[in-house]
């Protein structure tokens, strides 16, 4: 066990991977001998070369277009977008290329072993373009896979799983959660699953879904329901896409109600599809609306950051009307 | 660390000079000129008599090919085919120059560059009829071929888009220390693309042994090459990038050949890209759904199908004394005969099983998709009559 | 009134749009002399000039930037893409650009004059990459607008609205009815509202929501349950985004059960979003979960194209489902 | 419909001759030496006093800004600062060369261009304060100025969009029969982006009056350029699109001046793009959230340093008899406690109502951000503390 950041989670995994395939290579811009804008990729070109880890070109799409190549022809690109908010220009690359590939060759050619990693989500006074939560955009995309850590632990082993993965997995780290606090991770390798949840927190009231940073916006406004005697459960997503579907209905049919909390914009998010499955699934058990705390339907605002996020006291008020509805 | 000076190597000037086009003129290779005579003084690549055989063969194949099945398309047994006419040299010479260890990303009327590698007209059928012997499970529209054994990735529609993916297979290739190149195949349109401009500057930075064949063939759908470009058509990019650059005739298979001969041997020992312009015509429509009298006059055409790659190679085989005429006219009926005849049993194929609707999209079959054909399937046994064509084999 | 196709009424709404404001101008691959793949531009070039209409390079990034520009600048471009499946290059420019140009600058400057037209779905032999509804990429992204009609007297006073409108637009035709049948249409100017779901038929059983192409399929399905006695209420909701809730809200809370239909994969489909916003809004009032009939999660396939289709036995099916709850 | 023969104007060749970046080899002009001396034979551009005197003062004014923000943001009153040191050059005295008509669409790190249009240092804070005051409501992080008035279009970070934009809104103006162009800038880190690409081509095809303006500073935060592209910099791209190129001596105020006035001259009576490459070097950190050291010597900083833009104008200016050092000291010291003045003040103006927040969406707010503003304002009504900044004014 070590003390690590996120960050350094992150890092540790990369070197795990990279020590133990030779064919693992991770890319992006200001990766190589800069380690990365957030360092995440720190020391990687001294240990493994610059054939392994390095800069590419200030090009989103080309780094996807190139990583899809690179994973096509056997090798295992672990390609970094320098924020979430810059993914964008890969869209095509991803949506129409990264995902479909394997189907539109009938299984003859894949790019399964690549791994998109990319920086994501707002409390940083990041503004417009430095705070987007772009999961929903790519959890409508049949053939990705998107997995999102917690912790520092959490990071590790899920990012581990998802090189190793045999499908194209776009990895979002909670940039907000990078250095906030240190926490204990195995130096050894280990893989956490991916597709499934994980329940954070016991309870029998509601269940509060979530993932990335704004578990810790559940917990706390757990603890604030437990002050008024509800007890939440709280359950950890990690997979958006696919996601564990089983295990959440599996808790709203005890607890009987559910809130889903995400930062990206209401409309369109990846709550509205849990809340269409789980209507759908739970319907004789729900005793109240499912309901969804989520950034507003803006683009995200600088001055505005604190009334725009969907915080403690905002899933606080939820849970409460959920309960007396 | 080393210091850095960017200015170093530029040269100065004291007034405003304004660089122009003008200044780039890329010549265009050529060996054989259009009535399949040498070019004075030219020197000939080094090709085998078997080679130059084989390359002619394969271009009347295509040409026997693109035929037939633009008159399919027309009897309405396919529901789509885009023919290279014209411009069976570009693809077939160039594939000749290539290694069997080569990858091929193909934009998609490279079907010359396939039939050289040894694709074989079921192969060709079965994917046309979208069947389940189609190795992409016919999950695909015509045309869409693609070949493991053959190292013929799976083409794909979106354009531009093979190209940043070549350049980073060219490099898995490097790294893996393959004695083997990728070459990427594209039209003049496709050069538009935003991933174009990605995909050639990354090989040219990160140096990656990739050839990079631009067809222009003067048209991208309706739009004329002049629409498309202001500048000294495509090679002229390559300067920009510092990607060596070859210019051709793209009806002269032997230019063709000799360039990318050329071209891989740069590639594979220097470890950089190189980029080859071959200048062509696209004789034939768009596609089975396109019209060309719209936007273009039957002149035009006539003074490109004078240049006919097929008539000019014939004419230097003939010198060499390595054309049978008689034989090469029984080749092509035989051609014709095999066509129709696979056509006839591939049309008849089954398409694949309704479980393959799902299979592909992951590794492993995830539960939603389990749950999604389990549901379809019970609902086909219901209504068999509407999915006549999987219902029969429905368990 | 006339008798127009689809097509023709894209091309009736151009001309009028065109004629009465010089500033309007449209453009795209092979728009220009050609008029369009699907010739929904024809003659366009002629009556207006090379300036106005005309062909561009063949990037679909550009095309869209290009079109943001000459919005801010202050013409009125309607911008097309050749095939909805197609328009991911552009992404980038109408998700951070398009629909975040009036907020960035505090309302400064925008590209509210743009419209950008694309064809969309299924149902013409078409496979991975000529088959898409990418509608819900776009509803997760306020800024935009997103209309979509159903037969050629919707698609001219849709079209005009959305060329006039002050947001930007996308406006989604969907392909299959093209030239599928023809219908009356004014040849004078009208404009249709955005934002307006529209009552296609009234019922008291179940309510039945789609768009574009579907409407057809719902229509069907609606007279195989009436068969059974079952009275089909139809909306079509023709706004994707921002989108008429209340008329939905209200036709539920009067039959009791909703069922959505579209041609897009299910997961993180528009059809989430209406499923989580009604099962909020009408949770009182709804009898048997909201059903989605809609796409497989999978790329679109072309052999087994007629098993993907949410088609009317399946949506027939689903309807009984929901009525015998 | 005219007959096309796109091989028409193209030389042949007969053997293979790769074409390599060699062949193109372009000068940069220079005027002022790195002392501020003429260069032998210079020609130097139209040029008034007043306009030499303006294009100095912003230099000086905006070096001031820089350090001061820098400084700020180290003090923790700004979240971010982003420096333009070193190569002010380029941007102001290229603006110098402008009209008030001419649209400007930058990159970021232009605020010299912003300065020379008249922009306040008050207007400078409200948008770095993110207060109410700032035309932009307060939504973008600091130094992504926009000015309506100014003709400044807001700046964006996702880099290179505005390239594409830069041509529309050109094609736009000319439609229109203005008499303005658009100038566009950008990194040479920027270029690599698909946008580049398109934006480039389609104003060369399309005849858009647009200056594409790229900064070659050497880095891309920690990107060296030689990591960015193989090529001979930014300028040799424009050949390939058919793009007019000037390539210049960024931190040279006289070369910039001198090319740009040419360029618009160019793009505006011949209705086409011009393409100017300035060569210089970041001096700054790429932000404040960067540490240089960690990829360049201070050697290489220092050789750059001695190429100062500001010295050099002075120099000349002198040479001139134009230059009143103890006026600039003067002036520069009022720069500095304008700035700190400003910045007192702005730094305390109140953000924008809570509102706002929702507003400039859409053009008229509907029915869902309503009910998500009622929903927020009774939220924070229940909770003032925690939103301590718009609770005061919530009703
Ligand atoms: C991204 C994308 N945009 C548009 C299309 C539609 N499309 C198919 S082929 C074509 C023209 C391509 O022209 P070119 O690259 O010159 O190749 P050629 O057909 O001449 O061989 C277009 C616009 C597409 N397939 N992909
Ligand atoms: C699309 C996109 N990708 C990445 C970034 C992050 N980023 C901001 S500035 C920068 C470097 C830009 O370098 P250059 O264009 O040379 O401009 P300079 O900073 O040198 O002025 C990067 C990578 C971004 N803003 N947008
Ligand atoms: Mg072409
Ligand atoms: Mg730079």
């Amino acid at each position: 066990m070590a003390k690590m950041n996120l960050l350094q989670a992150i890092n540790n995994a990369l070197i795990t991977a990279m020590t133990e395939n030779e064919k693992v290579m991770t890319f992006g811009e200001d990766v190589g001998h800069f380690g990365g804008v957030f360092r995440a990729t720190s020391h990687l070109q001294e240990k493994f070369g610059k054939g392994r880890c390095f800069n590419t070109p200030l090009t989103e799409q080309g780094i996807i277009g190139f990583a899809n190549g690179l994973a096509a022809q056997g090798s295992v690109p672990v390609a970094e977008i320098q924020f979430g908010d810059y993914i964008f220009p890969a869209f095509d690359q991803i949506v129409n290329e990264t995902a479909k590939w394997r189907y539109r060759s009938g299984g003859q050619f894949d790019v399964g072993s690549l791994t998109i990693r990319t920086p994501y989500g707002g409390g940083i006074a990041g503004g417009l373009y430095h705070s987007q939560s772009p999961e929903a955009f790519f959890a409508h995309c049949p053939g990705l896979k998107i997995v999102v850590p917690r912790d520092p632990y959490q990071a590790k082993g899920l990012l581990l799983a998802s090189i190793r993965d045999k499908d194209p997995v776009l990895f979002m780290e909670p940039k907000r959660l990078y250095r906030a606090s240190v926490a204990d991770v195995p130096e050894e390798d280990y893989e956490l699953p991916l597709g499934k949840a994980d329940l954070v927190q016991q309870g029998s009231d509601i269940t509060l879904l979530g993932w990335g940073a704004q578990i810790e916006v559940l917990q706390k406004a757990a603890e604030m329901a437990l002050n008024d005697g509800v007890s939440c459960e709280i359950i950890d997503l990690r997979s958006i896409l696919p996601w564990d579907a089983h295990t959440v209905a599996a808790s709203v049919m005890k607890t009987g109600r559910l809130l889903i909390n995400h930062e990206a914009p209401q409309t369109g998010g990846f709550a509205s599809e849990i809340a269409a499955t789980i209507q759908d699934k739970c319907f004789l058990y729900l005793e109240a609306p499912i309901a969804r705390v989520c950034g507003l339907d803006t683009p995200y605002p600088l001055a505005h950051e604190k009334e725009y996020m969907p915080d403690e006291t905002k899933t606080y008020e939820a849970i409460k009307r959920t309960l007396h509805y | 660390m080393k210091d850095r000076n960017h200015l170093a190597q530029v040269k100065t000037i004291n007034r405003v000079n304004i660089i122009e086009n003008g200044i780039i003129d890329i010549p265009m290779l050529q060996i054989l000129d259009e009535n399949g005579a040498l070019v004075d003084e030219a020197t000939i690549p080094e090709i085998s008599k078997e080679v130059a055989l084989k390359i002619y063969d394969t271009m009347e194949y295509i040409r026997v090919l693109d035929d037939r099945m633009i008159a399919a398309q027309r009897q309405g047994r396919i529901s789509f085919y885009l023919a290279s006419t014209g411009e069976e040299a570009a693809a077939v010479a160039s594939a000749a120059a290539l290694g069997d260890d080569d990858l091929i990303m193909s934009q998609y009327r490279e079907q010359g560059a396939l039939a050289y590698r040894g694709y074989t007209t079921d192969q060709f059928m079965n994917q046309m009829f979208s069947n389940k012997a189609d190795p992409n499970k016919g999950r695909q529209m015509p045309i869409h071929y693609g070949d493991k054994a053959l190292n013929f990735m799976t083409i794909s529609s979106p354009l531009g888009t093979q190209i940043p993916q070549a350049s980073g297979y060219a490099y898995g290739q490097k790294m893996a220390g393959k004695d083997a190149i990728t070459i990427c195949y594209f039209g003049e349109g496709a050069a538009s693309e935003g991933d174009f401009h990605a995909g050639l500057n990354m090989a040219a930075v990160l140096n990656c042994p990739v050839i990079f064949f631009c067809r222009n063939n003067g048209y991208a759908i309706s739009t004329p090459s002049e629409e498309q470009f202001a500048g000294d058509g495509i090679a002229s990019r390559g300067l920009g990038y510092g990607v060596k650059t070859i210019r051709v005739d793209g009806n002269d298979p032997l230019a063709v050949y000799g360039a990318t001969q050329e071209a891989r041997k740069i590639a594979i020992t220097q470890k950089c890209p190189v980029l080859i312009e071959a200048m062509t015509y696209r004789l034939a429509a768009h596609s089975t759904s396109d019209d060309p009298t719209g936007y273009r006059s039957k002149d035009e055409e006539d003074k490109w199908r004078a240049k006919d790659p097929i008539v000019r190679l014939a004419k230097w085989l003939d010198s060499k004394g390595w054309f049978d005429e008689a034989k090469n006219k029984q080749k092509v009926e035989q051609a014709r005969l095999d066509v129709l005849a696979s056509m006839k049993k591939c049309e008849k194929t089954d398409i694949c099983d309704v479980d393959e609707i799902v299979t592909d999209v992951y590794h492993e079959l995830p539960w939603h998709l389990k749950e999604q054909l389990d549901g379809l399937k019970q609902h086909i046994k219901k209504y068999p009559e509407k999915y006549p064509k999987t219902s029969g084999r429905v368990k």
